[in-house]
């Protein structure tokens, strides 16, 4: 916990308001909000199958699955970026198809949700299987018996029951994309009010007024913090003792 | 439905035929680990077997390259541990079955709320399962297996937690809703094969060893657990003129109920208070005398049981007092050749 | 803070290839000497210094960066500059939006990559674009001249400013046009030995710095004299 | 798992062998090995306390130590630098006192393992935490009425349960701290084999060789892999169904 | 150790006092939900009560500010379910009290080995929990509780599982280990009470209503569960000359066995076999005339168990069949003075 003291003790309180309410900061931060929460949206949709995939299921390449998976968390950013380039850029893999169905990804908002995602996304899934995992099949096993198809047991059981695991990997997904700064950068360049998220501003306001980039760090911290507690306050009360 | 099938688990040596007509109750009794739960598992479809089939009504539930899914089975398990999700109401466990079946919110709830007035558990409707004592949620457990309207019930032990005073009525409703129903159901309580169950399979060490009307089973038990369930002494052996004659050499004499060729296997059953106990071999008419050593005893209200290896005679405390017996002690089992039943194995 | 057979030399990262060499060059010269070498932003570097990062050289490519280690003391003398470095155009293999010169950067239709502002390469893009009077829609303010070279590396971006000696050591990768304005956009870079260091190495090393092999490796890496 | 393609699409084959053998790729290889798996170890020491406090306690700040656990993973990684320099630099909180005892710490190899065990604490805490949690306190319960003292329950009964729990959360701070970037470079600066780790050789070489850069990061990448597959392998046959 | 507590849990209604004689084995019975679980689980520190105190022997287990915790107790709980440590081998399991008291691994496996053998489930030791039926983990979970040589132990329906073959093997395995041990089980089993308890307390909606020699309290009944318990017709109200009359105003004629003073609570207790049923009221010598509503029948080997209310009639099945008995039909319930029990509650 010292180092957020630590950064507390550099904030410059004189000019802390004006600092966080410049114009680049609101859009950076409105910006990083808004890219945020789309992108832990698209981990729920992306990372609940395969969750499911990963805990439930068996099969020969699921290893090679799972560690593909936890990719982007190895992946220095930078290198993660490069790696989105690769795929979705102008010249990348995909980047040819996008642009003959005339969708442009480079440089726009689109880009920062997808740099988040990718780098989240391995928070969501691996909370979620490791919750799914120790929910056990039991109580899944006693629905189907009880007629229910596997959409209902998944809608009605599994997920209800694995609520805390989701919810932490939604937060842990959501903490990551707000902080993500190297991918987003390499891939989608910083661009205010288009790509330039919280992070991005941070690190270019250090090069020239560093009591800003401290008072935007404090704001991240501060929001960070927020939707930590808030997710936590939401949960229901779990089980219970003998 | 009737369900005939074939259950093979090969890794808890488990292979056992069993059928069950139309609205019929079948009960399976055995001792633990003889493969009763694995059994109902495999009907339900929790567990796959190593072979076998089985078909409910023109359904295939599995077989050659088949199988098929609990859900699709129509066929309820109550387990042996009750199970109820932690995440629902005791009324939304119940109304769960109703609901995977279709039907809305409210009509599925007032069907769980009729299923729970049956096993008198309504007042903790609104409550958690965890909030419920061991025997509350055994009977919401059952009440919830009941409202799926099940094609085939598989009952696993469902009276195991259960306390003196609802036994009765979860019995009464049990043999309400039961009638008509195809239904297996485990117990390990004579009483409830009795009163509910129109047969009985007893299963022992994964295959069946007695089959037949309930009455029958323990009337006439073939196999020692069914003898034991009916609280009867069993001697098995060979089938000699007017009696049977052991292995190990002790000689019954008996009336046979039906003409009994020498030389077959047969079974000769009769009640513990059939049998008289003394302390030294009694002379006069021909009598069964047994010399035995007593392992046991047990005072039950005003009688004693004394046990004596697998057999068991039960006399007056008053007796066992005058005769001052201790486990221990060599006396003589005595049983009159009228109190004794002999049948074919 | 070093021992005293060691140098270690905190420089830009556009100086990685020439001062590696010139490391060599310096321990060859000196035996027994070692040279470690840290390269990264020039902020980044200076950040660092200012909280007491071990080193006995700073070699900026920002004159305000070196500023600021000299107002806190950190800098043993007075900065040199021992080069610069100019701006110039550079676009993916092949020029695919046919950019001829800086006025077409102008053009809406062209996805131009900048530096920001804030960082110097900016500072010197802000300044070309003053001087020829127009102003470029950048898709992108770059934090760093790096990420400008890799989206036109990428083909992400049709062009891009960024240093002469960027170009140069891209290769293939890129192709560089010079534009008039480039003289207008002049980046400067300051060496320094620290004041905690060890001086008498570090003088040394900024002696082959500014001699005449670190200028031959540094015109050669497109580096121009300060 | 399309990046990955696109990477191995872009790795210069031919020269990889010698690019990912010179000196400074090897130094900067076993420097990451070595310090990851230190910090893994410092994470198990600090996150399995704070995660049985998390999961076992209930106490009124509670929410917000939570809160502070998953900072780092918040913080984009170059304010999480920022923030240690505060803390343990020269002129930083703590660095005064410990220059006092003649430790310094900035710049040297403790300071990457810092950096590293900073960013991928929460990783381990909060596998754990979710571990715990969901495998309930009711096997504790029993044992405790068998005799057991609390030191006796957690060695035998709470960490044995939630091992798997530990193990994913140790490959997560693993991976996480191999990947480590933006926090070593600013608090640990980039010295050859005292400090610059395999992603800050990829970052460098970036500026000058795109292909050493690109067959790197695929070193990672397999690093990372191989560790998770192993990490998985090593997991013990789990429950069983009803 | 002797044991006395006071114990309150306002959440669920429950408020008990009871003590526990050093070496004596106290029965716990009652209905689902009464509290016997949650007595045990505050009497093994796993609850904390609202109120009260306990002390076992010199130590205080909770009371005024003070509350120690469960490994400090010496009380061990075998709960109601089995919950075997899944990652441990049965074996480890058992072996998990012994090793926590301190013994050294060879010495607490040679002790867990000798508790296996006891409940007879030694060929299981090297499995886990998982691969076992409910029974057999059930009698593991005995074992263990019985290794850790506690000062008192607590059993919640330790044959809850088992099956008819080892359960007298079980009960006389407790009843040797539960010999000079002070010891408190709960069944809903008479004859678990009966054979290994040396007194019983029922407990009803969190109160005890019955305390006192497991014999006395089941012949001498004084709650309506106690008379269930033992197999008895219980009638309560107030002493009037030479009988008892009820709030509904049934009057019963009785001998009181002691000298009972007019207007006080009484009991009236008599068997369901000295009830004979009429279907017109017969008229005759002065004897006790219950006109009844049968509600039920059952069928238990040669006897018809006939319900009516809470009162109960055992007939022969030819007597029911002359009487053509159908539930809902009026009836008449006869009883001789003489077979009726009368005495203060
Ligand atoms: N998951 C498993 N893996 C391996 N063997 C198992 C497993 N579950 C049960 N068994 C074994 O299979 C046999 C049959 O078990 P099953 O649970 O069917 O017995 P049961 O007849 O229901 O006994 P009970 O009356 O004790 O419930 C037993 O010997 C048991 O030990
Ligand atoms: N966690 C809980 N929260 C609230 N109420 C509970 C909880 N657990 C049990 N109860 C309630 O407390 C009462 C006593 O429960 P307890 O488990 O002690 O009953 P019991 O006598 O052991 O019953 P059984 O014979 O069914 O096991 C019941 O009414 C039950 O519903
Ligand atoms: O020293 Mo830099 O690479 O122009 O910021
Ligand atoms: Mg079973
Ligand atoms: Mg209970």
């Amino acid at each position: 916990m010292l180092p957020l003291a630590a950064i507390i003790s550099q904030v410059n309180w004189a000019e802390f308001l004006s600092l966080i309410t410049s114009d680049s900061s609101v859009a950076a931060l409105g910006l990083s909000l808004r890219t945020s929460m789309i992108s832990t949206v698209l981990c729920v949709v992306f990372g609940v199958p395969m969750a499911l995939v990963l805990a439930r299921t068996d099969f020969p390449g699921q290893k090679l699955l799972r560690a593909l998976v936890l990719l982007p968390l190895v992946l220095p950013p930078v290198v993660g970026g490069i790696a989105l380039l690769y795929t979705f850029g102008r010249q990348g893999l995909l980047g040819t198809s996008l642009e003959v169905l005339g969708i442009d990804i480079a440089f726009s908002t689109t880009a920062v949700v997808i740099a988040q995602t990718f780098v989240a996304l391995p928070f969501l899934v691996l909370s979620l299987e490791g919750a799914i995992r120790s929910a056990g099949n039991r109580y899944e096993a006693v629905a189907a018996t009880l007629g229910a198809r596997p959409g209902t047991v998944l809608r009605r059981i599994t997920l209800p029951l694995v609520l805390p695991g989701l919810i932490s990997g939604m937060v842990l997904s959501f903490a990551r994309a707000l902080g993500e700064f190297g991918a987003t950068l390499t891939f989608a360049g910083s661009l205010e009010g288009v790509t330039r998220t919280l992070p991005l501003e941070i690190y270019l306001q250090r090069e020239t007024d560093p009591d800003a980039a401290v008072a935007l760090s404090l704001v991240l911290v501060v929001v960070a913090v927020l939707v930590v507690g808030l997710a936590h306050r939401s949960r229901a009360p779990g089980g219970g003792a003998l | 439905m009737s369900l005939v099938a074939d259950v093979q688990v090969a890794s808890r040596g488990l292979h056992v035929q069993l059928t069950v007509e139309r609205g019929e109750t079948v009960a399976i009794l055995g001792p633990n680990g003889a493969g009763k739960s694995t059994l109902l598992a495999v009907l339900a479809g929790l567990l796959r077997p190593d072979g076998g089939s089985a078909t409910l009504g023109d359904t295939v539930l599995f077989g050659d390259r088949v199988w098929l899914p609990p859900y699709d089975r129509g066929v309820s398990l109550l387990a042996q541990e009750p199970l109820l999700f932690p995440h629902l109401s005791v009324l939304d466990n119940v109304a769960f079955g109703p609901r995977s079946r279709g039907e809305g919110r409210a009509a599925a709830r007032a069907e769980a709320l009729r299923w729970l007035q049956e096993v008198e558990a309504e007042e903790f409707a609104d409550r958690r399962p965890s909030e419920l004592s061991g025997g509350q949620a055994q009977r919401v457990a059952v009440a919830r297996a009941l409202a799926t309207h099940p094609q085939l019930l598989l009952l696993d032990e469902p009276m195991a937690a259960l306390d003196i005073a609802v036994t009765p009525a979860m019995r009464r409703t049990l043999r309400r809703v039961l009638t008509g129903r195809s239904a297996i159901i485990v117990t390990h309580n004579v009483l409830d094969a009795l009163m509910l169950a129109d047969r009985t399979i007893i299963v022992q060490a994964g295959e069946v060893v007695e089959m037949g009307s309930t009455r029958e089973v323990l009337e006439r038990p073939r196999s020692a657990f069914g003898a034991g369930l009916a609280g009867l002494n069993l001697v098995i052996g060979t089938s000699v003129g007017g009696g049977l004659v052991t292995v190990e050499g002790l000689r019954l004499s008996a009336l046979a109920e039906q003409p009994l060729p020498e030389g077959q296997e047969a079974a000769a059953v009769f009640s513990p208070r059939a049998v008289s106990v003394f302390v030294e071999a009694p002379s006069g008419s021909p009598r069964n005398v047994v010399p035995v050593t007593v392992s046991d005893l047990d005072q039950r209200g005003e009688l004693v049981s004394v046990r004596a290896g697998h057999l068991s005679a039960d006399i007056t405390a008053a007796a066992a007092a005058d005769l001052d017996l201790v486990p221990g002690m060599r006396v003589f089992f005595v049983v009159k050749s009228t109190e004794i039943a002999l049948y074919a194995r | 803070v070093s021992g005293d057979n060691t140098v270690t030399v905190f420089a830009a990262a556009s100086l990685q290839s020439t001062f590696t060499t010139l490391a060599e060059d310096f321990e060859a010269a000196n035996p027994g000497m070692e040279v470690t070498l840290s390269f990264a932003g020039s902020s980044d570097l200076a950040t660092q210094l200012s909280a007491g990062a071990p080193a006995d050289v700073f070699a900026s490519a920002a004159t305000a960066t070196m500023d600021r280690l000299v107002q806190e003391g950190l800098i043993d003398g007075t900065p040199v500059d021992f080069a610069s470095n100019t701006l110039m155009i550079a676009v993916p293999p092949g020029n695919p939006a046919d950019v001829a010169g800086f006025g077409d950067l102008a053009d809406p239709s062209t996805r131009v990559v900048l530096c920001a502002p804030q960082v110097p390469c900016g500072a010197a893009a802000v300044q070309a674009q003053q001087a020829a009077g127009i102003t470029v829609n950048a898709v992108s303010e770059e934090s760093s001249v790096t990420d400008v070279l890799g989206k036109v590396r990428s083909g992400e971006a049709d062009a891009g400013l960024v240093y002469v000696t960027d170009v140069l050591a891209a290769g293939d990768a890129v192709e560089g046009i010079d534009f008039d304005e480039s003289d207008q956009a002049v980046t400067t870079y300051p060496v320094a030995a620290m004041t905690d260091g060890n001086v008498e190495a570090a003088r040394d090393f900024l002696d082959l710095v500014t001699g005449p092999e670190g200028q031959r490796l540094l015109s050669a890496a497109g580096f121009a004299a300060p």
